[in-house]
């Protein structure tokens, strides 16, 4: 045999390589990320460099001028047009750059900014050993009532790590609903997840219930995303590919190059629906819809408020915005596969979170099951498949996040011996002993009744009325039975408060720092401009309802 | 000159207002103001009578149109009067009855500290009524109608610390108001027949409507005039309308009020004409009611009660002869005038009897007063006379008329409604002997008697300056309750001789109510010696009872008949079981229905959800691995589901 | 071999780890579970990234590891704490919050 | 004509202000400080005078033969959602705009003294001013609800309302339970919370309806609607519109109140003070039946026509249940609630028989019966603050005690059983007859109303004010001369519009020729041509 017939037997010649080209990635428009991410690196050098006692105002310093800079730098897209006209996919294909991601992002990072106020808030609690305290713990790592906590009490410690954690979260909650991809989709998920189970494991006060919370939000959360993963892979093997606009293609049928393996997968539509429905499980299970529910009410009331508000608040956003993506963008060849399943859910979600609700004593657990029954409205909105649907869900989604962190930032304020007063009993009569915030917590209730005049009803007029137009009828039916339902008990609180004599022994109400006051006005400001004058915003949520692909 | 007509009402009107609204620096002068202004309408009256009698009999009639009242679409009620023959009638009698009235209570209500208000009362009282004479529509006159309701209720219960007086002008009221459900439903009738509601319109096109429909209009009427002029089934509330003082009995539920519904009937003559039907109910109304209350009165010791059941008898005997149509229609009004005068003067004679006797009102404590209140014993005795129909008084022309009447509506009809006439007369005449007996003739019995028995509080405040239980003195009432007294006695002696000379009555109102001379089966000289017979026959029976023999003080328990005759026939009973209990009965349970059904449903869904809410509440088990297992259960739930819709 | 049946495995691996997340009391052994689940999903990236004959599945493979190594110390991190404090790992005590 | 009333829309938004000014004035209330508590009723009763005059400036502008819409306005609001703040009145609206303006200063007056603080709280706790500035907030909602001819303008105010009502009537109780009484204070708050879900729940179900209005015909303009309605545009399916007009008449049913929706009411006139009471069933309840005149019929013609029978048979029996249950009152404010729910039975009938007399009767319902309530109820309150009781068998004699005071509520009665002479007669006798004219059989047993009516009413005035005196009543003083100059105006009020409706008439009558021809229906005519 000749030689190179011989030497072809156990070596092939190699294909010269080809230079690889560079990534292209457009710093400019994914500024707000960037600059959030590293905020939030240079967060945990501070921690690493910074004297502890100084840490704190450094913390806040940093944080608050990130979100600051992050939000002008969306404004600043915005305003340049990428929410429309110039909207694109950035970074490869990883990261979509449009209305929905704009808006949502800008959203994220108000939230987070008043995330960051209430963090920092730390007249609330009574001062120990002449510190001042916030409602993080001491020291995490020790155990609570132990000599090493008591010890780092007394030296003034402070969980000044939860600044950079909350960045870290606010960062990838900035991805997730501009992922463009599964990939991106999923590490973004896992970014914004874990700075909040930590988030949840160390509340100054009752620290075990928050430990419990941090154990339960994390086991379930894995649990979620393993299934998320898992439907992933799956989507990723129908389609061979993750990227969002590849998917879409194939499951219109509208792929250019077709090779022999991927005709092959393509025909196996249990792939895709599967892959799908694991997917959509895992981002229902961060909205908090039933059944994937169960997480809220615990982590709600475990996680210290601060924690909860800002959880309760963004990663309702960012998980719906997400939800949104994947619904409009890539499934939605699938229409007629989802809707009917998005139709069950929403109803059992409307209807389970407002009747559960109903017999609710701790106010942060009632605020709890309330959020779930709002999923439900907002999914009401998802399902209208409509760009009227998509708007109103953005609007409902803004109007909604301001209410809710205005709320838990009222709740931090009403304290008794134990700390938070969250018990409703303790509530009674507190209409009696401080009008005013007793008045700011009743407007936040009655806009989470949706009464009109305040955002509450706006956004849930927008929903119902995409849902209604969409052919979801029967939905809006449903909607406004379960808003009945769902008054009974926003109305019992009020009664509580204003309408029953206070107890002799009932709780204080803790005079906040600016940081609180500011989250409140803001939280009660927005609920009434977007109650009475909503169409500039419903403007805007219009012209964000386009997704890019 | 019509414009004098609106002054008809206004002058009582303003008079009411004045006092009610008065305040008590009119409590002074406030009765002469009433009485005046009565006087005033009365003078009206007069000088629009000699005006009408200036005139030929056609163009008699006046109209003043005020002003629009409602306008809506096609239903235009007026504020718009019209004087008449019938009105003119009724506007002399009740403003002139009235003006005597008022005076006379000037004297009887002399001790009453709220006097001033009595006399707004009245005055109130005569505005409505003349409004309801001088209406010309249904609609106006139904103002009226329910404005005299108002004012007797006011005056019945004029002593509303009497709980009993309370009651019965409740009673009255209430009674009234299903009477004039019966009118209004005739208005909308009339609405929906005509198109109207004007006298005029109607009553001249009921020749165009069905049979049926002025038959169900006519019934709709009599059913009004049952309840104003207390004629069975609606006759319960005129007994206890006695409760107030007695002035208020004399004009309201003798002269003027109570004959109402014989004006409306008559007034509609017409409707009533073209309805044989109707025209039949209503006699057979008249004929029960007039044996009623004869019977009724015969049983009553309470003088004012007994001349109550007289009155609703005599009222009988109007509805009666307004059922006949044409040849009754005249004899029902000239009835009715003359029975104002002689009720009237009765009412006020016993009124006297009362004020000499400490308010008491038991005949049973009288007896003998002849000697000590003779104008009182005279005017009460021609009273007496004219209405058993002694001859040649008032009431003997007027009933007389109508027994004949009676008789002319020819066939069997004709000798049933005779002969029921003919009965009533001679009860008439025993009661009405046994009440002149018993009160002016026999033994004292009133002398060491404990008046006012302690268990019937004493009504009249006059109680309060004599000792309630003192022996009475009896006395003659002062002139300016006399006066009046004597000038009725004199109109029931003469106004039927004089309304009968030339059958003036009958051509007076032959252009309103239209009249036809009825001729019955015997000749008139028959029925008037009948007449005669049967009173003589009344008045002897009651001379045997209570001329002849004492009279016990405390009344012996009597036949059955006598019994039920006292307790009204049993009518209250049963008005008592069937309604009040058992309306009591019907509001209780609805009360419970509403609280339980009603509300329970409400109530029961509300917590039907919370019991759902704590159920599932129990899911929420705390364990981690339970949620994990629903989000297992969910995500299964949910790929199947997905699988499902595209059904691989 | 026909790769289908590494997804076959992939998926087996997948349930045992739910069934595992499920039925096991100990918050360490549940983690692992979920690590178990994670590391199926990896399996499924790399057999389809074979099947379609692109990298794609393997590239993701390589960040899911990361992220559970990640996942690993928050988790760790956080069952140690509670350890810490209640003296058990196991899930079930950690059940103050119910209803 | 269009020129006429484009010459009277020139000029100043009168309508907005009219409601704006109550608004604003109710800030200011709200904003005096604690210690200042006579100069913030003062502020509250000069802003609700104020209003009134401005009441009667519409009263005069507004011309009955012009156009259906007057004096209208229209600014772009909520785009997205098709909704624009368009105001406009017909001859219906400004009578009850009137009423509503007339009745809240005696609401004010007659209040005065029902929430002065029993003992001295916090600074910052300032009950009197909360109160007026409540009551100013509800005017000027619903006086807004009157005037909005965009369907969304006006449920936004629909549902708006009931937040000062809930707090008017769950925080200020009977001066008589307040002192530290717990029952009371729960009895109190149940009502208020029974009176928010009923209506809440109302009105949700209507927000569907009204989102399935936008989803039909695109717009929440009437006349948008009503042009498109002409053109043949919009065209329903029938389904449809019966499901809408449900939706919607439910709301209105629930706010009217119409059985069996009504047993919210005589919990809410009970536990809340008598000014509150006249509030919520004078004025409150009055938008429920108007909003069935303006919306449901002019909406949803067929659909009304359709559910008719049905409609009138329910009001018949509020009308002959709601007289029943009075009757079985032992509580004098609960007596009222259930006559009331008797009179809305009439108005509802009214509305629904579909005559001008009926429609034109029920307006004027509305406005006699928000008078005559208010009298009544007034007295009552007047009579309770005094015993501090609300039980009828803890009165008796009270006439032989304070005669001006037995008066006032004798008349008040009198009005409420509609005696001719006085305003609710006319009204009543309107409703009757234009019901009996289509049917003569629903006609006749409501008849029956006016004697029940007088029943209940006589009774409750023999209890309370006739017979012996009773001892805890002997010493009661006569009428304040801040009652009397309550309840003086409005019982001239009751005799002056009993004797001459007509200024009423004429402004209502061509707004209901309007609604009838939405729902093309013509009155009936007599069989027999009267002779004249």
């Amino acid at each position: 045999m000749s030689a190179p017939a011989v030497h072809s037997l156990w070596t092939t010649a190699a294909e010269p390589i080809s230079k690889i080209d560079a990534p292209k990635i457009e710093y400019g428009q994914l500024s707000p990320t960037l600059i959030v991410i590293g905020a939030a690196i240079v967060g945990v050098l501070v921690e690493a460099f910074v004297p502890r006692k100084s840490r704190y105002h450094v913390q806040l310093f940093v944080s608050v001028v990130a979100m600051a800079a992050a939000f002008a730098a969306v404004v600043a897209l915005a305003a340049g047009g990428y929410g429309t006209t110039k909207a694109h996919i950035a970074a490869m294909g990883a990261i979509a750059v449009d209305g929905p991601s704009l808006f949502l992002q800008g959203v994220i990072l108000l939230t987070g900014l008043i995330g960051v106020f209430t963090f920092a808030e730390r007249r609330l609690d009574p001062a120990a050993h002449g510190n001042r305290v916030d409602s993080f713990a001491a020291q995490a790592a020790s155990v609570p009532g132990s000599e090493s906590e008591q010890a780092a009490v007394k030296a003034g410690f402070t969980t000044t790590e939860a600044f950079p954690l909350l960045l870290f979260a606010v960062g990838g909650m900035l991805i997730f609903p501009a992922a463009n991809d599964l990939l991106t989709l999923f590490v973004a998920l896992e970014v914004f997840s874990l700075p909040l189970y930590l988030l949840c494991a160390v509340a100054r006060r009752k620290r075990l219930m928050s430990q419990e919370a941090a154990v339960k939000y994390f086991l379930l959360g894995a649990f979620a995303s393993a299934f998320t993963l898992f439907g992933i892979a799956l989507l990723y093997g129908y389609a061979g590919s993750v990227s969002f606009a590849t998917i879409a293609q194939v499951v219109d049928g509208t792929v250019p190059d077709v090779n022999p393996a991927l005709a092959d997968t393509m025909g196996n539509d249990a792939l895709l629906l599967v892959g799908a429905a694991m997917v959509v499980m895992g981002l229902l299970f961060k909205v908090g819809a039933v059944p994937f529910h169960m997480w809220t009410p615990d982590v709600y009331q475990g996680a210290p408020t601060p924690v909860t508000g800002f959880m309760a608040a963004a990663t309702k956003v960012a998980a719906f915005g997400a939800l949104l993506r994947l619904l409009y963008v890539v499934l939605p060849g699938l229409r007629w596969d989802w809707r009917p399943v998005m139709w069950g859910v929403a109803i059992v979600t409307m209807l389970g979170g407002a009747i559960v609700a109903i017999t609710q004593t701790d106010i942060k657990r009632m605020l709890a099951y309330s959020s779930i029954a709002h999923a439900g409205f907002i999914l009401a909105g998802v399902i209208a498949t409509t760009p009227d649907g998509v708007s109103s869900v953005l609007f409902y989604l803004a109007a909604y996040s301001f209410v809710t962190l205005g709320a838990f930032a009222v709740v931090t304020l009403v304290r008794d011996a134990g700390g938070e007063a969250t018990h409703l009993s303790k509530w009674a009569g507190l209409g009696r002993r401080s009008p005013l915030v007793a008045a700011v917590f009743a407007v936040f209730l009655l806009a989470f009744a949706g009464i009109p005049l305040t955002s509450g009803f706006a956004g849930k007029f927008a929903v119902f009325k995409a849902a209604a137009e969409g052919g979801a009828a029967p939905l809006v039916v449903i909607g406004v039975i379960s808003s009945a339902i769902a008054a009974f008990f926003y109305i019992r609180v009020i009664v509580l408060m204003f309408f029953s004599e206070p107890k002799p022994e009932g709780p204080t109400v803790a005079v906040p720092s600016p940081l609180t006051m500011t989250a409140i006005a803001v939280g009660v400001a927005v609920t009434l401009v977007l109650g009475v004058a909503p169409q500039y915003f419903l403007d805007l949520a219009g012209q964000a309802g386009v997704f890019v692909r | 000159m019509e414009n004098l007509i609106a002054l008809l009402v206004a002058a009582p009107l303003l008079g009411a207002a004045v006092l009610l609204c008065g305040g008590r620096r009119l409590d002074a002068v406030g009765h002469w103001i009433g009485t005046v202004l009565a006087a005033v309408s009365f003078v009206i009256g007069i000088v629009l009578f000699a005006d009408m009698l200036g005139k030929g009999p056609e163009e008699r009639t006046l109209t003043q149109h005020l002003f629009t009242w409602i306008p809506v679409g096609d239903f235009q009620a007026e504020i718009g009067f019209q004087l008449d023959q019938l009105s003119m009638t009724f506007v002399l009698l009740i403003s002139g009855v009235g003006s005597l009235i008022h005076l006379y209570s000037v004297g009887y209500m002399e001790h009453d500290e709220r006097r001033r208000r009595f006399f707004g009362y009245l005055n109130l009282f005569l505005a409505a009524m003349l409004l309801l004479v001088l209406a010309d529509n249904y609609l106006l006159l139904y103002v009226g109608w329910e404005g005299v309701g108002l004012a007797s209720y006011l005056l019945i219960g004029f002593w509303q610390h009497k709980p009993s007086a309370a009651t019965a002008a409740k009673k009255a009221f209430l009674v009234n108001r299903v009477g004039d459900m019966g009118l209004s439903i005739a208005i909308m009738l009339m609405f929906t027949t005509f198109g109207t509601f004007a006298f005029g319109p109607v009553l001249a096109s009921t020749g165009d409507a069905s049979e049926g429909m002025l038959t169900a209009i006519g019934l709709m009427l009599l059913l009004a005039a049952c309840g104003k002029s207390a004629q069975v089934p609606l006759q319960s509330w005129l007994g206890d309308a006695m409760e107030g003082p007695t002035p208020v009995s004399a004009l309201i539920h003798a002269a003027t009020m109570v004959t109402a519904g014989v004006y409306l009937i008559v007034r509609s003559a017409d409707i009533f004409n073209a309805s044989p039907d109707a025209q039949l109910v209503t006699t057979v109304v008249g004929a029960v009611t007039l044996l009623f209350g004869a019977i009724v009165g015969c049983a009553k010791d309470d003088i004012k009660k007994a001349l109550a059941g007289s009155t609703m008898s005599q009222i009988g005997y109007m509805v009666l002869a307004a059922g006949l149509g044409p040849i009754g229609y005249v004899f029902a009004i000239m009835h009715l005038v003359t029975h104002g005068f002689f009720k009237a003067g009765l009412f006020l004679g016993a009124g006297s009897v009362m004020h000499g006797m400490n308010d008491e009102v038991d005949m049973r404590k009288y007896g003998g007063l002849r000697k000590y209140m003779p104008i009182t014993f005279v005017t009460f005795g021609l009273g007496y006379l004219a209405i058993i129909g002694f001859p040649g008084l008032s009431g003997f022309f007027s009933k007389d008329k109508i027994i004949e009447a009676a008789f002319a509506k020819g066939g069997t009809e004709g000798w049933i409604l005779g002969s029921v006439a003919l009965l009533g007369a001679a009860i008439t005449a025993y009661y009405m002997t046994r009440v002149m007996l018993m009160t002016f003739f026999g033994e004292e019995r009133w002398r060491n008697q404990p008046t006012a028995s302690p268990d019937e509080p004493s009504a009249e405040p006059a109680a309060e300056h004599h000792g309630a239980h003192a022996e009475p003195h009896p006395h003659e009432s002062p002139k300016v309750m006399t006066i009046p007294m004597i000038v009725l006695a004199v109109g029931s002696v003469f106004a039927g001789g004089f309304f009968s000379i030339g059958n003036r009555f009958e051509h007076w109102l032959e252009p309103v109510t239209g009249y036809k001379h009825g001729n019955p089966p015997v000749s008139a000289l028959t029925v008037t010696l009948s007449t005669m017979v049967v009173l003589v026959i009344g008045a002897g029976i009651a001379y045997a009872q209570y001329g002849r023999r004492p009279v016990p003080v405390v009344a012996p328990r009597g036949s059955l008949l006598t019994r039920a005759a006292r307790r009204d026939l049993l009518q209250d009973d049963f008005n008592h079981v069937v309604l009040v209990r058992g309306g009591e009965h019907l509001t209780r349970s609805l009360v419970y229905v509403d609280h339980t059904l009603v509300d329970g449903v409400v109530n029961g869904t509300a917590a039907s959800v919370g019991g759902l809410s704590g159920r599932l509440r129990r899911l929420q088990n705390g364990y981690a691995r339970s949620y994990a297992v629903s989000m297992f259960g969910g995500a299964a739930i949910l790929i199947a589901a997905t699988l499902l819709m595209r059904g691989v | 071999m026909n790769p289908v049946n590494y997804l076959y495995l992939a998926a087996l691996l997948f349930t045992i780890g739910a069934t595992g997340v499920l039925i096991r009391r100990n918050a360490i052994v549940v983690f692992m579970c979920v690590e178990l689940m994670l590391n199926a999903c990896n399996l499924a990236f790399v057999a389809f990234s074979r099947m379609h004959g692109n990298l794609d599945g393997q590239i993701i493979a390589f960040f899911t590891m990361v992220v559970a190594a990640a996942e690993v110390v928050v988790g760790l991190a956080i069952i140690v704490s509670l350890f810490r404090t209640r003296h058990s790992a196991s899930v079930d005590d950690a059940s103050l919050m119910k209803l | 004509m269009t020129t006429m009333s484009q010459v009277v829309n020139a000029g100043f938004p009168l309508l907005t202000v009219t409601a704006g000014l109550p608004a604003v004035g109710a800030i200011a209330t709200a904003a005096v400080p604690a210690a200042r508590r006579t100069a913030a009723k003062w502020l509250a009763l000069l802003v609700s005078l104020a209003t009134l005059v401005l009441a009667v400036v519409i009263l005069v502008r507004f011309e009955p033969g012009g156009d259906r819409y007057q004096l209208n306005e229209s600014h772009a609001w909520i785009a997205d959602f098709g909704v624009r703040y368009e105001l406009g009145v017909d001859g219906i609206a400004v009578a009850l705009i009137a009423l509503t303006a007339l009745l809240i200063p005696f609401v004010i007056l007659a209040g005065w003294h029902d929430a002065d603080p029993l003992e001295t709280k916090s600074s910052r706790w300032r009950p009197t001013q909360g109160f007026f500035a409540l009551i100013l907030a509800v005017e000027a909602m619903v006086i807004l609800s009157f005037e909005a001819t965009d369907v969304f303008l006006f449920y936004i105010f629909f549902e708006a309302m009931l937040i000062p009502m809930y707090f008017l009537i769950g925080g200020f109780g009977d001066r008589a339970h307040q002192h530290g009484d717990k029952a009371a204070a729960t009895q109190r708050s149940y009502a208020a919370v029974k009176f928010l879900l009923y209506n809440l729940v109302g009105g949700l179900i209507m927000l569907a309806a009204v989102i399935g209005l936008y989803v039909v015909a695109g717009t929440f303009s009437l006349s948008e609607i009503a042009d498109a309605r002409a053109s043949g545009n919009l065209d329903m399916a029938t389904g449809t519109e019966r499901w809408l007009f449900l939706g919607f008449f439910f709301a209105f049913a629930v706010k009217a109140p119409l059985w069996p929706l009504h047993t919210w009411l005589p919990n809410a006139m009970g536990e809340a003070t008598a000014p509150v009471a006249v509030l919520i069933t004078a004025v409150v309840d009055k938008v429920g039946t108007f909003a069935m005149l303006r919306f449901c019929l002019q909406l949803f013609p067929e659909a009304s026509k359709w559910a008719t029978p049905v409609i009138l048979v329910l009001a018949l029996i509020s009308i002959i249940y709601g007289a029943l249950l009075a009757v079985g009152q032992r509580d004098i404010k609960r007596l009222v609630a259930y006559a009331s729910i008797s009179h809305f039975g009439f108005i509802i009938m009214g509305i629904f028989a579909m005559t001008t007399q009926g429609q034109s009767g029920a307006t004027l319902y509305m406005v006699n019966h928000g008078i005559s309530t208010a009298a009544l109820m007034l007295v009552a309150g007047f009579l309770i603050s005094r015993r501090g009781s609300r039980l009828i068998a803890d009165y008796g004699g009270v006439q032989k005690v304070a005669p001006v005071l037995a008066g006032t509520f004798l008349i008040g009665g009198l009005a409420t059983l509609s005696l001719p002479g006085l305003a609710p007669f006319v009204s009543e006798f309107l409703v009757l007859v234009g019901t009996f004219a289509r049917y003569p059989v629903i006609g006749i047993i409501a008849t029956f109303g006016i004697v029940l009516a007088a029943l209940y009413t006589l009774v409750l005035y023999q209890r309370t004010m006739t017979g012996p005196v009773k001892a805890e009543v002997a010493e009661m003083p006569d009428l304040k001369l801040r009652e009397l100059v309550v309840v003086a105006p409005l019982i001239a009020l009751l005799i002056f519009l009993g004797v001459y409706p007509k200024p009423v008439t004429d402004i209502v009558n061509p707004a209901v020729q309007h609604t009838m021809s939405d729902v093309q229906q013509k009155d009936p005519q007599p069989d027999v041509e009267a002779a004249k």
